[in-house]
Parts: structure tokens; C-alpha cells; sequence
């Protein structure tokens, strides 16, 4: 984990808020693994305060790292609105990863709307390590805008079944019906392989992953997004209720976690209490 | 923007300054809560560059603090309601103090309890370890055997809480005053009437926020405590107010530093030194671009010490 | 962003609403000090179209006001000694009221006095002027025969100010809360047991900035009042804890409001209607703007009555 | 006086940190006078939080207007960056204005540094109503980089000298002594014209020309600054001590005064008092 400058050097609008963030200069992010996220912050003054939690896209060579990010307040917009040359500052690679794709079992990738980033890395690093067909990527969204770089993800070689709540592409429902509709076609072809599924998306979403996962007794690891300020495990901010103790953080301990380890609490995470504010 | 290290791992004579008891290498600490127990920012920047860090806030017990959310942003500020999450006394004396104690600064530990005999307990235990230069206690916290208020909010309370607390610490003892308050005059002479080293003035101002989407609030237990350069004009004010009041007592300034002007403003209203909090978070290596600002400041304006600084708040014609 | 004036000429039925017993076509008002007399407004922006406006404080006499510099910037606020300069009550009777009689809003005048007696006898005047919909005490002003506090900080004194001002005033009394205390629900409290009609809550809290070049004050008398978007989460909090501790008197939301979420979150934490302050040197026009923005956002979430929202934070689960 | 929506059209860097920023979409300015202002606003959130001030440097047709700026801070750091095509808020015209030209007095246009813009404008309205040889205006900077626009300025016509602290154009020295030296030639030569002087710059350099001018009994209008909220009388936070009641106000009173009335009181403003902040 390294404090640097970058720069942007390109920024690809991709329709529909999305657009991917190419920055230069990110050489300490060499190695950086699926789910890893940095720190990102702008040269724009106070407003907003705090840097902003981006997942990894994906890593190249000399210096080069990818974000997919969407418009959603003022932060995203700054940064859509970043110009190549505009100078950024980094925190990274943080937190942990997705397991290694490995040749034992048939990963599910199960991306929701923006929760693209790390599955479309998992995925690259399949595909890298020769593993692509041991991959499966469900991607699901509102409306086809919502699923970007489908033909990056189709170079990577491994099969990939779209959803969208409005049917404007792939199949017209939730992307968790697709891995259900997945998981039975399994279960009738009973394939040799065991399963894994590694989700990210909005948090409803993952919440029924996870069910859908424990009811058919598969490992599951959800990556989790929660307001961050440090990133770094400092101000003890990003707090998820857990099972193993009272909580974990997301920007250490994960973002992905086993979702048996979040998801019993899952009620609890919602809870709000009126106590006194004290740090 | 960012430091290289090493510029700093030379001492600076000119900015060596003292405060409640204790010498530092320059001005500059890093906030209790915004800065963990240190070690979390060695592969930041050079410890050793700080004239000191302060750990999170410690109780006797571990404590695991309030449910998510915790945190959110406001203007130019954040509110954070993580509930004095901590380790506890042991496992802080077991896991964290061996890296302080090598990590060449000095080091304070910010410390507090939920009862009167737990704040002497902990505070006790803490002046009894090795590698603690000092204490800092956070009189910010809910007293349970008094319905919940604040035991820094009065006066009286928090007078006796100091000299009980003074009676077992050998070592410096700074009280960090809570901001919610219409007298900070009143709550730093008690300090000084019971033996307090410094004062910390402020710790966060209690606020709060709504998302007006669900109309939950933003944190979940409603209320926090706003941090953030949105409360330097309010921080700075109090300690202007007790260096006025000319109580006998050192200062260490804390709210809404971003920069090395931020800093001098605090010396310059009657800080012996100051803390940087949110600001590790926006950016992590300000403490020490921080100390680098007032040494440039210092050779612009031809201060050859930087504790002419302090209090030198120019008034009048 | 900037809003054709008649799409607000028609009134909303939505955003009907009463507050200290006035009635107002919508909840948003325009600030004490930061709005003139209106009339500098009239050319900017639709003034019937306003839930109504709040004049600058009033004194008995004209007041000159503090020496210059008297404001400025801060993150996200600004800071202000004007030192209660204005035309006082005379002229304020003869060139401000005329305009402010024909303007088509609500009219607040905001008032004050530097003892006990001014205030009454201001109160008195200003409340027997036609075209004054209702008077706004700023407690805010040192007491100078008791050595210069605020009367707004004690309860004590609070409470009889404001019930020897209800004795003569008969028109709707709001009183205007100063943030610098620590305990915002006894200060409301004294105005509810003391006849007051609403309270408005926040006046600035107490800040200051120094010019590190000149290692001067930024403003002539050293501290000002921090407002604007800095100070949100505080206003809002304690908005919120005089609602909750059911204090019988309407509350009125002031502090940082620069949109209509900024306003619904002082609604749902308890206000019955908003003052936009600094804002109004931000974006003119924006008082305007957060109307339709608040009537914005009542239509997407199905809210037919602005009061339904008033309170109506959600907690628990 | 208007608010409304403009539009960078042009945004031309002059070096040494000015810029002359052009806007189109100013329509409501039309007729505005030398010496006027507007508060401007960039599209950049609550950082900085306050409108800037800035005089007119020019208002042509077709609701085009100039304004000339230098970087001092963030505002006018945020303005020299922003690229044609960028959405600003304007409130303008305000204040007042120096007197218009006459063909029966002379007069001595005083500019140091960036202030500039109302004599450049005064300059080129005395020059669209053919009295040119009516006006000379004496600039001063502290080096030749801190004069600009001076092919403009030429091209009204009028006649014009230089000063700068570094010698590196014009006189050695500063703009005041420029006046001096015009003073006593003026009365060596017994010129016929009555003199008037208009003065825009640093604060110093404001009280010098107009104690020169108190001197000399000349006539002399200064364009004062002071920190600014809302431009339009309602703060009360642009006071200036004066003459005639304890204070004047720079935005609607100004931020043109005759010398005479804020001179008296040069060291009343700068007073620090140590009292109560009360609004
Ligand atoms: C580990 C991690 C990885 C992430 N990776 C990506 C990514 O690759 N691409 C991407 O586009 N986004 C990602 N996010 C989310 C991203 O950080 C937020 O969208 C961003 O911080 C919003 O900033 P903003 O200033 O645009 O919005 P704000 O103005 O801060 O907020 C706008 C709205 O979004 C909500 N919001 C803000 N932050 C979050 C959050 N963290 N989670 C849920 N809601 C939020 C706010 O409540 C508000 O309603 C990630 C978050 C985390 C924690
Ligand atoms: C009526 C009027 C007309 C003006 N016309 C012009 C113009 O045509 N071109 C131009 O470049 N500038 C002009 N100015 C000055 C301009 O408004 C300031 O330079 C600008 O507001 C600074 O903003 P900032 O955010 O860049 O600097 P800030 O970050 O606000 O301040 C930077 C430094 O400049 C000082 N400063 C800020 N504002 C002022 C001020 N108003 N006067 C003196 N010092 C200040 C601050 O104290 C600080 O030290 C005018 C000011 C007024 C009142
Ligand atoms: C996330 C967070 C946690 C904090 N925890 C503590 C704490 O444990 N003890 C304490 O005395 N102050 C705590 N503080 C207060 C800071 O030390 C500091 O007083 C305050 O944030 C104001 O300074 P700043 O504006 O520079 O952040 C915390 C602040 C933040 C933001
Ligand atoms: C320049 C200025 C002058 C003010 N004058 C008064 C006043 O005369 N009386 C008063 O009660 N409040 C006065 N206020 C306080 C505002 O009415 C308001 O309470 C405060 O600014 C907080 O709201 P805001 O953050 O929306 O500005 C003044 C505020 C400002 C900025
Ligand atoms: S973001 Fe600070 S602890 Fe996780
Ligand atoms: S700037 Fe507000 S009164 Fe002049």
C-alpha cells in the first residue's frame, strides 16, 4: 500500500453515467489482485472532503490502472468530468481479494450494475491464467445501458449471461433469477465441478446472492461497499456487523468477505440505534 | 504534493517547542482516532518526521463501538459516531505499544471511561507503561452513573474527575475539552485548578445529518461529532479565549487543520502545539507536508523559534 | 439554475404551512442580515413567491456598527461582525416598512437591545406597526449592564427577557436561539414557559480567522459569527433535540441551507418552516430555487402536505 | 443589476498569473460604466463558498464582457483554469462609476497592478467619445510582467506612462511617483485644463496618490476594495470608514468615493478593536 500522485490519461465516457478512468503513474499498484480498491481524490479543493473508495478494473503494465466508476454525486462527477492530465491522489492498493480462480472449481461472477469492477478483473486474471473456462460471468442492471464493456469482457473468454430488470438486453429480471435459473440447470446437468460464486452490486443484491448461496449449500464471498474516510483501518468508519464478532471493516477485512461471516447479521447491519454519538 | 520522507528525519532546531510537560521536535501531533496506533501509517510517512502521535481513545475493557453507519460527510467537514471502539487497556499494552515505542515519537495515549473509577483505573494503568510519554484524557463521554451527560460539560465534574485522575498519573496529563459547551474557560481552569499538564482543545462538535431519501439519519445512532476544516473558526475561537483568559495552562490546538497556515493560527491564538485528525484521511501524508509548512513559514517570516509564535496574535493599531 | 420568477407566483397548496402562529404560503424564509430591508431583493427575485422574510435586527436607536474588516470566508462558512448596524426603529418605520407593507410576503422583524428595557421598548414599537406580521428577538447581544454575556445564554435571564417582551408584544413572538450553549433544550425551553410563540434555531456560533501573513485578526473585532454550510449538522442537531424533548413552541430551522434537501432535513428533524441565510449571497436567487425544489421533491415522494413532514425522522428499524 | 447565467468564451492567459476571462451571455450589462463590478461564480461547489468580485474590463455587443484577473487565491486560481465553455453566475452591474470624461478637464487615470480594469474602461469610453487627448494614464507594476493589455491600451489613443518598482519598463519606481513627476511638470508648463485624477490599486498606493492629490488640490476619485458577501448592500460587510458617517459601503456607496470623503479616516479603518462579534 503506497500515497501517490497519478494522472488521468484517459477518460472514456461509456453512456448512461459510466465511464471508465485511465490513470498513469499508478506503478505501486503493480500486483494489485480482484476486489483490491484504492483511495481516490481529485484536485478539487474541499468539496467534497474525503477521497473516494473505487475497486480496481484492472492493472497494466508501466503505471497503467483502470476504473469503471458511475455518476452518483458530486465526487463521481468531478471525476467524470476529469480531463486526461488532470492530477489525482492515491491510496492503494487496499483491502483484500476474491480467492484465486483455480482449475478445482467453476467460479460464478455475479455483477450488479457498477459492482462490475473486481468480477471483470477476477475474470482478466481467469482468462490470464488460462482458467477462462472455469468462469462464468451474470451481469445484471436496470436497463442495457447499465451493462458496459461487454466486449472486453467477451474477449476474456469465458461465458457471460446478461440480465436487466427492463429487458432491453439478456434476460428480462434480476440478475439473481439468472443465477438461480444457473444454479438449476446445474443441478439437473450435475456437473462434476463444484461451484463458487463471488458477487458484488448493490447491497440488496448480495443479500439474496448470499441466500441463494447458502440455500444451495455453496461458497459464497461478497465484496461490500460502506462510507469509508481512511480506507486504511484507522477511523474504524466502514463497519459491517459480522457473525465471528461484533463487526468487521470493510476497508480491511475486506471489501470481500465469506458471506457466512456477514450474512447472519444482516438485520443487525440495518439497525438503527438512538444512542449518544461519542467517537 | 507528497513528501518524500527523509526531508523531515532531520531535526529542526527551530521548531522544537514544549507543551504540558513534554518537548517535541516540532509542533505537529496527529489526533486521537484519526490516526490508529501509528503503525497503520508507517508505510505512509516517516513517524519518526511527527513531533508526536496520539492513539485512539482507550478504556479499560475492549469496547466494539456503535452500529454502521458510523460516518458521513458534510460540508467541508464529517460526523463519525464510531462509539470509542477500542482494544482496551491489555491488549493495547500487548500489541500496540511494542511498535510505539520504536517508532521514534513521542507518543500519547488518549484514554476515557464510562464511570469516575474507570477513568482513574485506566488512566493508572496507562501512566504505569513504558513508552507512554504522556496522557490525553477525553472527557467527551457519556457518564453512565449520571445519566448520560457528558462528563466534561461541567465544570465541577469535570474538575474532580482531573484531580482524581492527577492523584495516580505520575505522567503528563492533557484533558481534551469537548466544544459543546458556552464557557471552555470554565471547563480549562478547572484543568489547571486540578493539576492538568494541557488542555486539547476541541474535540468534535456534536451534529448530525439526514438522508432525506429514506429520512433515516445519516448515522445511526443519530447524532456524531463533526470534525473537519467546517470547525476550525469555532476551535480556533476557544483557544484564543482560554489563552486569553491567561489560565496557567499549555494549549494544544485541534480542529480543522488542513495546512501549515491552519497550524500557525493555532500558535498564533495561544497553542503550544496543534493535532491533525480528518485531515489524515483526505490526505494521509499531511502531518509531515504540515511540518514542512511552518518551517518555510518560519524562514519567510524570519522566526528563528517557533514558540515566538505562540500567543503572538497581533492586535491594536 | 437560475429560475424564471412567476413559475412560483402561483401558490402551491402543497406547501402550506403554519409557524408561531403565522401562516405562510410555503416554508422557506430569508434570513436576518442577509436579506436587507427585501426591497435589494425585489429586483433579484419573486418576493411574494417567498414563505416570507426576516429583516435585519432592529434596535431602538440607529446602530453604526463595528469597524471593518467585518467578514470573511471560512471552509465552507463565512465569518461576520457587522456589530448589529441599522437604520433603527424610526427609520425602519418610515423607509423600510412602506416597501416591505406592498411586497406581497410575510414580514418578520427581526429586533433587539442592548439592555432590558430596549429590548421591551423596541419590541413595543415595532409590534405596533402595521404591515409587521410577527417580531424575531435576537438574544444574541451582549448585555451590557451585565458585563457584556448574551442574554440569549442563561435560561434564567432568557425566560425574563422574553416574558417582559410577550407582555407588550401581541403580535406572534419568535425567539432567535444562540448555538453557543450546551444545552440548546433549556433555552427553548425558558421561551416556551415564557409565552414565546416559536423559537428559531440557529443564530452563528461564536468563530474566528487569523491572517497568518499579518498575524491579524481577519475581522476588526477579533470573533465573528460562523454561518453557512459548515455550521448544517449543528443547527440541524439541535433542531432535532429541542424537537424531541417536546418542548410546546414551533420551531423554525436555520443554518447552511443551500438546497431543498438542505430544508427538508430541518422539516423532518422538527422545524415547521426554514430561514436560508448566507445562501442568499452564494445564489441570490436560491430561496426560489429551494421552493421548488422542496415542491420537487414532495411530488416524487408522494408527500401532499408539506407538514406531514415535519418530525418526521425515521428511527428504529 | 441583474443575475443571470454567462459562458466563458475566451479565457486568455497574459502571463505572470493575469488573464482576461471573456463571457458571453452578458446581455444585462449593456451600458455598464467604468468602474462598475459584478460577482462572479464558477460551477465549483462550496469551495470557495463566495462569489468574487471583479471590475468590468470591457462590455462590447452581443452581450459580450471582459473581465482582467489575477491569481491571488482559489477563486481567481479557479477562474484562470477554467476552460471556454464553463457556466458562471453574474450579478452585475454594481457600484458606481467614476465620472464620465469631460472635454474640459484633463484626466490622470492612476492604475497599479490588477487595478486596472475601470481605467482601461474609462480610457476606452473616453476614447468612443473622441476625447482621448483628454485622458493619460500612468501604470505602474512591480515588474514589466504586471503590465498588460498595453497594445489596448495604446490603441484608445490616450496617452500613457509606465512605471514599474524593478525598472524593468517605464520609470524606476512607483506609479506615485510617475504622478509627482506629471504633477510638477503640469505646473511648470501652467497647463490651461483643470486636472482630475481617477485612482485604482493597492491600498497604499490609493491613500499615497490621494494625499498627492489633497496636495496639489486636485480633484480625485479612488475605487476602493474590501471583502465582499453579497454585493448589493444587504451584508453590511464591505464598510469602509468615511467622512461623512461612520461608514460607507464599497459595494452599493462605491466602489468609486472622492478621496476626500475616505481619506479623513485612513487609520480609523485600519483600527483592530477587541470587542464582542455580534452581528
Ligand atoms: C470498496 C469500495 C469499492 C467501490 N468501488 C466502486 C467502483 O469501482 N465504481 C464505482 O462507481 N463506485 C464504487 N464504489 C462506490 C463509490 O465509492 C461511491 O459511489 C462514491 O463514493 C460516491 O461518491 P460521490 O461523491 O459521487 O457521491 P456522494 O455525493 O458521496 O453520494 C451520492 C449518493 O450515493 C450514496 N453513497 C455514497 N457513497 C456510497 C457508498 N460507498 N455506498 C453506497 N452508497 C453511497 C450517498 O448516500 C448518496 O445518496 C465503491 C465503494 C467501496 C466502499
Ligand atoms: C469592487 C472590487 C473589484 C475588484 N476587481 C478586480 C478585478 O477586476 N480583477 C482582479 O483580479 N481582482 C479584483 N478584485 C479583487 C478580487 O475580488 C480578489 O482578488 C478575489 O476576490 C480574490 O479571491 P481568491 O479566491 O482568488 O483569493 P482568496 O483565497 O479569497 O484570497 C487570497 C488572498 O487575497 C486576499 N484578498 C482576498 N480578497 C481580497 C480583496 N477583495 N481585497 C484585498 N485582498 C483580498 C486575501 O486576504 C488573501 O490573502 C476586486 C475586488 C473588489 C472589491
Ligand atoms: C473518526 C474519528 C474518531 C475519533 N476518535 C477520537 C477518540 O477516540 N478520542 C478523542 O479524544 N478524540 C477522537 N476524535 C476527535 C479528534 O481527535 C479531533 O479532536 C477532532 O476530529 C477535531 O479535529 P479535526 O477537525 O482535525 O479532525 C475522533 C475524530 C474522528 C474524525
Ligand atoms: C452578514 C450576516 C448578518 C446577520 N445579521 C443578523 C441579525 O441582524 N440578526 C440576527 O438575528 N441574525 C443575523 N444573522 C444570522 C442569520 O440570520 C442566520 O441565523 C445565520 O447566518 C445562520 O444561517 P445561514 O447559515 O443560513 O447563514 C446574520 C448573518 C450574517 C451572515
Ligand atoms: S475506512 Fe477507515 S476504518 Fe475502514
Ligand atoms: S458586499 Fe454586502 S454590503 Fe457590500
Amino acid at each position: 500500500m503506497r500515497y501517490f500522485d497519478a494522472r488521468v490519461i484517459e477518460n472514456r465516457s461509456l453512456g448512461g453515467g459510466y465511464f471508465v478512468l485511465r490513470l498513469g503513474g499508478c506503478e505501486p499498484l503493480a500486483g494489485s489482485r480482484p476486489g483490491q480498491f484504492i483511495m481516490l481524490r481529485g484536485d478539487w479543493g474541499r468539496d467534497p472532503l474525503l477521497p473516494r473508495p473505487l475497486s480496481l478494473l484492472s492493472v497494466a503494465h508501466e503505471g497503467r490502472a483502470d476504473l469503471l466508476a458511475k455518476v452518483v454525486g458530486k465526487g463521481t462527477a468531478l471525476m467524470e468530468r476529469s480531463p486526461p492530465g488532470s492530477r489525482v491522489s492515491v491510496l492503494g492498493p487496499l483491502g483484500n481479494s476474491f480467492p484465486a480462480p483455480s482449475a478445482d472449481v467453476t467460479d460464478l461472477l455475479v455483477a450488479g450494475g457498477v459492482g462490475l469492477p473486481p468480477l471483470f478483473m477476477q475474470a482478466e486474471s481467469a482468462a490470464h491464467l488460462g482458467l477462462a473456462n472455469g468462469s462464468e460471468m451474470l451481469y445484471g442492471g436496470r436497463t442495457s445501458r447499465d451493462l458496459v464493456l461487454l466486449g472486453e469482457i467477451r474477449g476474456f473468454g469465458i461465458a457471460l449471461r446478461l440480465a436487466t430488470e427492463d429487458g432491453s438486453l439478456g434476460r428480462r429480471g434480476r440478475v439473481t433469477d439468472e443465477l438461480e435459473a444457473r444454479l438449476d440447470r446445474g443441478r439437473a446437468a450435475a456437473s462434476a465441478q463444484p461451484l463458487r460464486i463471488m458477487a458484488c452490486g448493490p447491497r440488496q443484491m448480495l443479500w439474496a446472492v448470499g441466500r441463494i448461496a447458502q440455500s444451495h449449500g455453496i461458497d459464497c464471498y461478497l465484496s461490500l461497499e460502506e462510507q469509508m474516510a481512511c480506507g486504511i483501518g484507522v477511523c474504524l468508519g466502514c463497519a459491517v456487523a459480522a457473525q465471528t464478532r461484533p463487526y468487521r471493516y470493510v476497508c480491511k477485512d475486506g471489501p470481500v468477505f465469506p458471506a457466512s461471516e456477514v450474512m447472519a447479521h444482516v438485520s443487525v447491519a440495518s439497525t438503527s440505534q438512538s444512542r449518544g454519538g461519542a467517537q | 504534493m507528497i513528501l518524500g520522507a527523509d526531508s523531515l528525519e532531520k531535526e529542526s532546531p527551530a521548531l522544537l517547542t514544549t507543551c504540558g510537560g513534554i518537548e517535541f521536535r516540532n509542533p505537529v501531533l496527529t489526533a486521537s482516532g484519526t490516526f490508529g496506533y501509528g503503525q497503520e501509517f508507517d508505510a505512509l510517512i516517516s513517524l519518526r518526521g511527527l513531533g508526536g502521535l496520539v492513539t485512539k481513545g482507550i478504556s479499560p475493557e475492549p469496547r466494539f463501538g456503535n452500529p454502521p453507519p458510523r460516518i458521513c460527510e458534510t460540508a467541508a467537514g464529517m460526523l463519525n459516531s464510531i462509539g470509542l471502539e477500542n482494544v482496551g487497556v491489555e491488549a493495547f499494552a500487548r500489541e500496540k505499544l511494542p511498535f510505539l515505542r520504536s517508532c521514534g515519537t513521542r507518543v500519547l495515549v488518549n484514554f476515557f471511561g464510562t464511570t469516575f473509577d474507570e477513568y482513574v483505573d485506566c488512566g493508572a494503568r496507562l501512566a504505569a507503561l513504558d513508552g507512554v510519554d504522556g496522557l490525553e484524557m477525553n472527557v467527551s463521554c457519556p457518564n453512565i452513573q449520571a445519566g448520560g451527560i457528558e462528563f466534561g460539560r461541567d465544570p465541577l465534574v469535570l474538575g474532580g474527575l482531573v484531580k482524581a485522575c492527577r492523584a495516580v498519573v505520575r505522567k503528563p496529563l492533557w484533558v481534551k475539552l469537548t466544544p459543546n459547551t458556552s464557557d471552555i474557560v470554565a471547563l480549562a481552569r478547572a484543568c489547571a485548578d486540578n493539576g492538568a499538564d494541557a488542555v486539547s482543545i476541541i474535540n468534535t462538535i456534536t451534529g448530525m445529518a439526514i438522508d432525506v431519501r429514506t429520512r433515516r439519519p445519516k448515522i445511526a445512532t443519530v447524532f456524531g461529532g463533526l470534525s473537519g476544516p467546517a470547525i476550525k473558526p469555532v476551535a480556533l475561537r476557544m483557544v484564543y479565549q482560554v489563552y486569553r483568559a491567561q489560565i496557567p495552562i499549555a494549549i494544544c490546538g485541534i480542529g480543522g487543520i488542513q495546512d501549515g497556515n491552519d497550524a500557525i493560527e493555532f500558535l498564533l491564538a495561544g497553542a503550544s502545539c496543534v493535532q491533525v485528525g480528518t485531515q489524515s484521511f483526505i490526505d494521509p501524508a499531511s502531518a509531515e507536508r504540515i511540518i514542512r509548512e511552518i518551517e518555510e513559514y518560519c524562514r519567510a517570516q524570519g522566526v528563528t523559534d517557533v514558540r515566538e509564535l505562540v500567543g503572538g496574535l497581533a492586535l491594536g493599531q
